[in-house]
């Protein structure tokens, strides 16, 4: 960040530091790799007795209402010690959906599980035949008295087999047109009915899976909003995660990376590497201006260009980890993070990872439509 | 950052009233036309109005305006294309201000009369020709050169009437009407206006104001280039529908329009950075950022375009042909990416 | 070129290059614009005398046909001592079209005159509304007993200011599809109701012009092939025109101001610049390679893709030129030649040029339609 | 160019047969899955053949086929993925027998007959580890490793055992199943093969004939990803339309398309300048350009699969892995803008 921080920033950011080092277990440290539940929900529980899980809820529902700043401070730090990825569906999609939409019931049923990492979500949204076209969802639930009887497939479900709770899009009117006849429903992954398989990736790791669904009986209290009515609450959630998508954390641990390899390489670094990581930075600080600005314009009550920030901080992210490889040279094949004179350096993993931000959370092809129609107002037509 | 705030506002309608587009880019097409361009009729007004304080402090009855709303202003005019290179002068009167000497109150109180002072570009910018060690842009609005020579404690920041340098007059012609020029500078010409660390600090601060100058003007010639391409293509219509409609050009504007809005992000964000410890970083960036998200609109515009894009009657060629010289001056990309891994 | 040559072909860039040296006068090496007629037709004429003038024409019609490498030699060594920009519609576009679909009254009067340099071409396609879509084309011709009376509006005339003829698209037929009403006809430009405007390019010259015809009387004899089969007649030159346009000729005048920079820049060249000057060398090589396998493929029998070369040669040439304002620094936008340490450097104005090589010629949008469509057999539809 | 010739397309076919497609893509899956790959019945099967004989003359007993031929062959097993450094080997081939010492033809008659000799890449690519000063890639199937040290007068082309070396069994994983190892080696160690400027010449030959082998794999492994990633969107129906249908994504394939056709083009041109004062430029210039092509083209054929492109399921994610590899291996993009610069 190049902003300059006030003394209660510069503060919060040494207390942030400070504990970080006293209290992130070394083996979590600098892992190239999402670590399974087992091994990272401790240092989430801890993170939310600090009360630093939440920065961007609202301290009414137990968030630290943080501002953009103190939330990049977070994200700098969580970067610069190599924290690892806790899950994330739950803090940044599900909980801000259901402080908005939910019900009572469900707000006091979940907000709190989601805040002490007790439950861990995940999304149903695409279906083998709907992605970028997610409307076209076939998944079918069927009210039989208080419950809903769900039977479907949902696959591409990032962290799925890991998940606890499950918010899906399901078809519950087959006879209106087509997003006229979906609800959005929280299915428990313990329910009977539920099978998962996990999916290998290009990164050669189990991020997602499918999920298949028997005849999974819901509760018709687990709908949020109406029946029928999801796809407001869908799309409403689709815009506030490319919000989310639209941080400069994934960028923030990309340069990091290529920080330890310009580190490492020290006086190796050849002329064209230090043009590269000019670059590099130069992406990721003006990934953080924008940011900022549309954070606090939200805050303000501007209204914010989603689309615009998934795409800048995907393509930054990509951009960086492409300079890392372009730096890694003869070694940026190598699959295992390697020491080199004493920094231990990832070369590929999160490069392969960054593969799919261009993909999800609606394809950065979608985003681009969405801006030319909405923001430039180009003419529809041959599209 | 959106929205610039009352009093730019006020200085920005000022400025365009005075100098208002529809006489603005005829003027520009002229200029480039019939050059040295030298009617001082707008520089002497500005200079009238008294807008040359707009950076000192209020204390010193300047308009005690932040880096912000410098930024602000520029970016606002940067669609006119004014043949004056103001955040230039702005910058250099700043530096005269902060030197507190003599030599530097007297130019100062010269140029808020009526003397017109161009600060050499002189660092990072590699010289062509001969034994040349500065680069001035658009020198034939100076009368007055600031430069620096020296390292360290020899840093000594100097200004010599232009009628006293060789060569200073022998302009090399620039493709929107502006002009660049070569020329030796030492530390024997001229007087010094301050010397050692605080010297080179009050230097580096106006290279960072002219670098965010710059950028300012970049952003706002182009983000005028992308709309006025947009409108074109929803317009022009090619087998039977608008050329807009087309995915593939849509895809293109949408990828500008991220470059034009990122660009500006991070450029207000660099405004906000002067006076810290990042702002020579954070100018850098927002002038390399400015250039290359330029370039990008203004090839993209013309090619929206089609061939009248390649004429000289369309606007584009205008904001083409200033989007290059600006590119070029006040920090290359590769100066300015220097700048950035060395922070 | 990277191939190694023959004996033969190392004897053929000897002579060219010492013909060069001998037969170019001073006054037009280096030039940076196109000069007029004026200037350049007495040099026209001397390449002409030395058989130099076609060399991709068979020698039936006068030509040199010469081999791809010997092509590339030409090109090369012009590039290399900067010889002047020459008028080229006669030699690559209508003539090419006349000795395949002129009669033989047309090949016997036009291609002498294209070859020995009485006869400048000029080709009237695109109009105010139609550019990209040729065949909306709205100029009208009616016959009259022996002529056709042209009326209409043509513009972007490349050189038709200073062009003896043109080569010209008119519809013929308004009561048919688009395609099928057009005839391709020889227009003399010294008829009377052809009125001329040149107009400023972005470059700062005249390279073009807007030409007003009005009841322009034609002889039908100037009609090639059929009335109203103009069509084929056009559409087999915009191919042809392609595979020109694919031709490295304008890469190396590009890559020739590179290295010329680099040349004067000597010492002061930076690492970053020299790496800019590797990627140029590798496109323009990419190119050649590229060019000479085209050719050699065509000389063969193969099937020539001529949108791939037109836009691989504009978009390296455009690279190239990019590469050049980069490592022209603050130098970039000077307007006029410049001399740096005794060499005469050309910042901007081909640079300048390149703008427009995406767009002629069929735009480069165009050609990746026609690939997609042709050569990938992607489906129509949303277009 | 677009075709390959009779006989290399008897060879090809033949290796083909032997490690057919249908077993090739799981066998590659298998190999970066269970690491490291020590089958060597196919390496011993084509050793068996003949095949390592191709660039031999034939006089010698070789097969005696051009660079040309060599490209053709390798560039037509690259949708394959063979676990083995083909080009590599026959390269390393090529070498010992333009030693013509009595220490090369030992070791050619053992490499002919069931040995495997792999080279070192040890010039221009950066070591990352202590001190050591080359590095072997997929180090895993050689049982002799030739390297070169000193320079000019001083230089020495040498063999050395891989069991002689510490360190050249600790292999580091690469992610499409093959290895890097960097090692300590210097002029005590091993054989002498020949030296002076002859055996610098033998041994740059060497590594211009490796560079064009790894052009060639990249360019045949990114044919077949690309034509995969056209067939799935002409196939793939969202909103109702088939994906391939959209502007954007057709000029996205078309610029894919343009870079695959000029990038192989300029492989073959390399190939025909082996021998000649071109040769290290061109092969160089063929590495970088067909590395660059391949990897647009493996992240282009994911984003073009949307999330079954970044599963493993998909061939693509093969393809992308040993197009990383390939892009970083024999050549890193540094070393050869700085062949491609100096030549």
């Amino acid at each position: 960040m190049l902003r300059s921080e006030s003394e209660a920033e510069l503060a919060f950011r040494r207390e942030v530091r400070g504990w970080f080092e006293r209290e992130l277990p070394a083996e979590l440290r600098d892992l190239t790799f999402r670590p399974l539940p087992d091994m990272v929900m401790p240092w989430y529980r801890k993170l939310s007795r600090q009360g630093w899980i939440a920065p961007h809820w609202p301290r009414a529902f137990g968030g630290m209402d943080a501002s953009p700043v103190e939330q990049v401070i977070l994200m700098e730090e969580a970067a610069r010690i190599g924290a690892p990825e806790i899950p994330t569906q739950g803090l940044n999609q599900i909980g801000p959906i259901l402080q908005r939409f939910g019900s009572d019931a469900q707000k006091e049923f979940h907000l709190p599980r989601i805040l002490n990492g007790d439950a861990i979500w995940c999304q149903g949204y695409s279906e083998p035949g709907a992605g970028s076209d997610l409307a076209s969802l076939r998944t079918a639930g069927s009210v039989e008295g208080d419950d809903v009887v769900v039977t479907g497939h949902k696959i591409w479900t990032t962290w799925g087999h890991h998940a606890d709770w499950m918010y899906a899009l399901v078809r519950t009117n087959k006879d209106v047109p087509k997003r006229e006849g979906i609800s959005f429903i929280l299915i428990d992954m313990k329910s009977s009915g539920v099978l998962r398989r996990p999916i290998r990736t290009l990164a050669d790791e189990f991020e997602f899976c499918e999920v298949f669904l028997d005849k999974v009986r819901v509760p018709r209290a687990n709908i949020v909003g109406e029946l029928n009515r999801g796809w407001t609450v869908a799309t409403a959630l689709l815009s506030q995660e490319r919000l989310i998508l639209g941080s400069p954390g994934n960028a923030l641990r990309a340069y990091e990376r290529l920080r330890r390899l310009a580190r490492a390489l020290g006086t190796r670094l050849s002329d064209s590497d230090k043009l590269m990581i000019a670059k590099a930075r130069i992406e990721l600080e003006t990934l953080i201006a924008s940011f900022l600005d549309a954070a606090e314009g939200f805050r303000d009550g501007r209204p914010v260009d989603s689309s615009y920030l998934k795409i800048l901080s995907t393509e930054t992210t990509q951009f960086i980890l492409d300079a890392a490889q372009t730096v890694s040279g003869a070694y940026a094949g190598v699959k295992f993070p390697m020491d080199v004179d004493g920094t231990t350096i990832d070369f590929s993993e999160l490069f392969l990872q960054s593969r799919r931000l261009s993909i999800y959370g609606g394809s950065n092809e979608i985003q681009r439509d969405l801006i030319a129609r909405n923001v430039l107002a180009m003419p529809r037509g041959r599209a | 950052m959106s929205e610039i705030a009352g009093d730019q506002m006020l200085i920005s309608d000022n400025v365009r009233r005075l100098f208002d587009a529809s006489r603005a880019l005829p003027r520009a097409r002229a200029a480039a036309a019939c050059w040295p361009d030298t009617d001082r009729t707008v520089l002497r007004e500005f200079i009238e109005m008294g807008w040359l304080s707009l950076l000192l402090p209020e204390d010193d009855g300047g308009m005690g305006a932040s880096a912000i709303d410098f930024v602000a202003l520029i970016e606002s005019l940067g669609d006119l294309l004014l043949p004056e290179p103001v955040g230039p002068m702005l910058a250099t009167v700043s530096l005269l201000a902060a030197c507190q000497s003599p030599a530097a109150d007297r130019l100062l109180k010269a140029a808020l009369g009526d003397e017109r002072i161009v600060l050499a570009a002189t660092e990072a910018d590699r010289s062509l020709q001969g034994d040349t060690n500065h680069i001035v842009f658009d020198a034939h609005w100076a009368d007055v050169v600031v430069f620096a020579t020296g390292e360290t404690e020899q840093f000594s920041l100097r200004a010599v009437a232009k009628i006293d340098v060789d060569g200073l007059d022998a302009l090399v012609r620039n493709i929107d009407g502006g002009s660049l020029c070569s020329v030796r500078l030492d530390g024997s010409m001229g007087e010094e206006l301050a010397s050692g660390a605080r010297a080179r600090d009050i230097f580096m601060r106006c290279r960072n104001m002219q670098r965010l100058a710059a950028a300012a003007s970049l952003l706002g010639l182009v983000r005028k280039s992308l709309q006025d391409a947009i409108d074109y293509v929803k317009l022009r219509r090619q087998f039977g529908v608008a050329v807009g409609s087309f995915q593939a050009l849509q895809h293109r504007a949408a990828t500008l329009h991220v470059a034009c809005q990122s660009a500006r992000a991070l450029l207000y964000e660099a405004a906000r950075t002067v006076g810290t410890a990042n702002e020579a970083v954070a100018c850098a960036a927002a002038k390399v950022k400015a250039a290359d998200t330029a370039m990008a609109v203004v090839k993209e515009s013309v090619q929206f375009h089609g061939a009248i894009g390649f004429s000289d009657e369309a606007d584009v060629a205008l904001f083409f042909r200033r989007a290059v010289a600006l590119t070029a001056a006040y920090g290359t990309a590769e100066a300015c990416h220097r700048t950035c891994f060395a922070g």
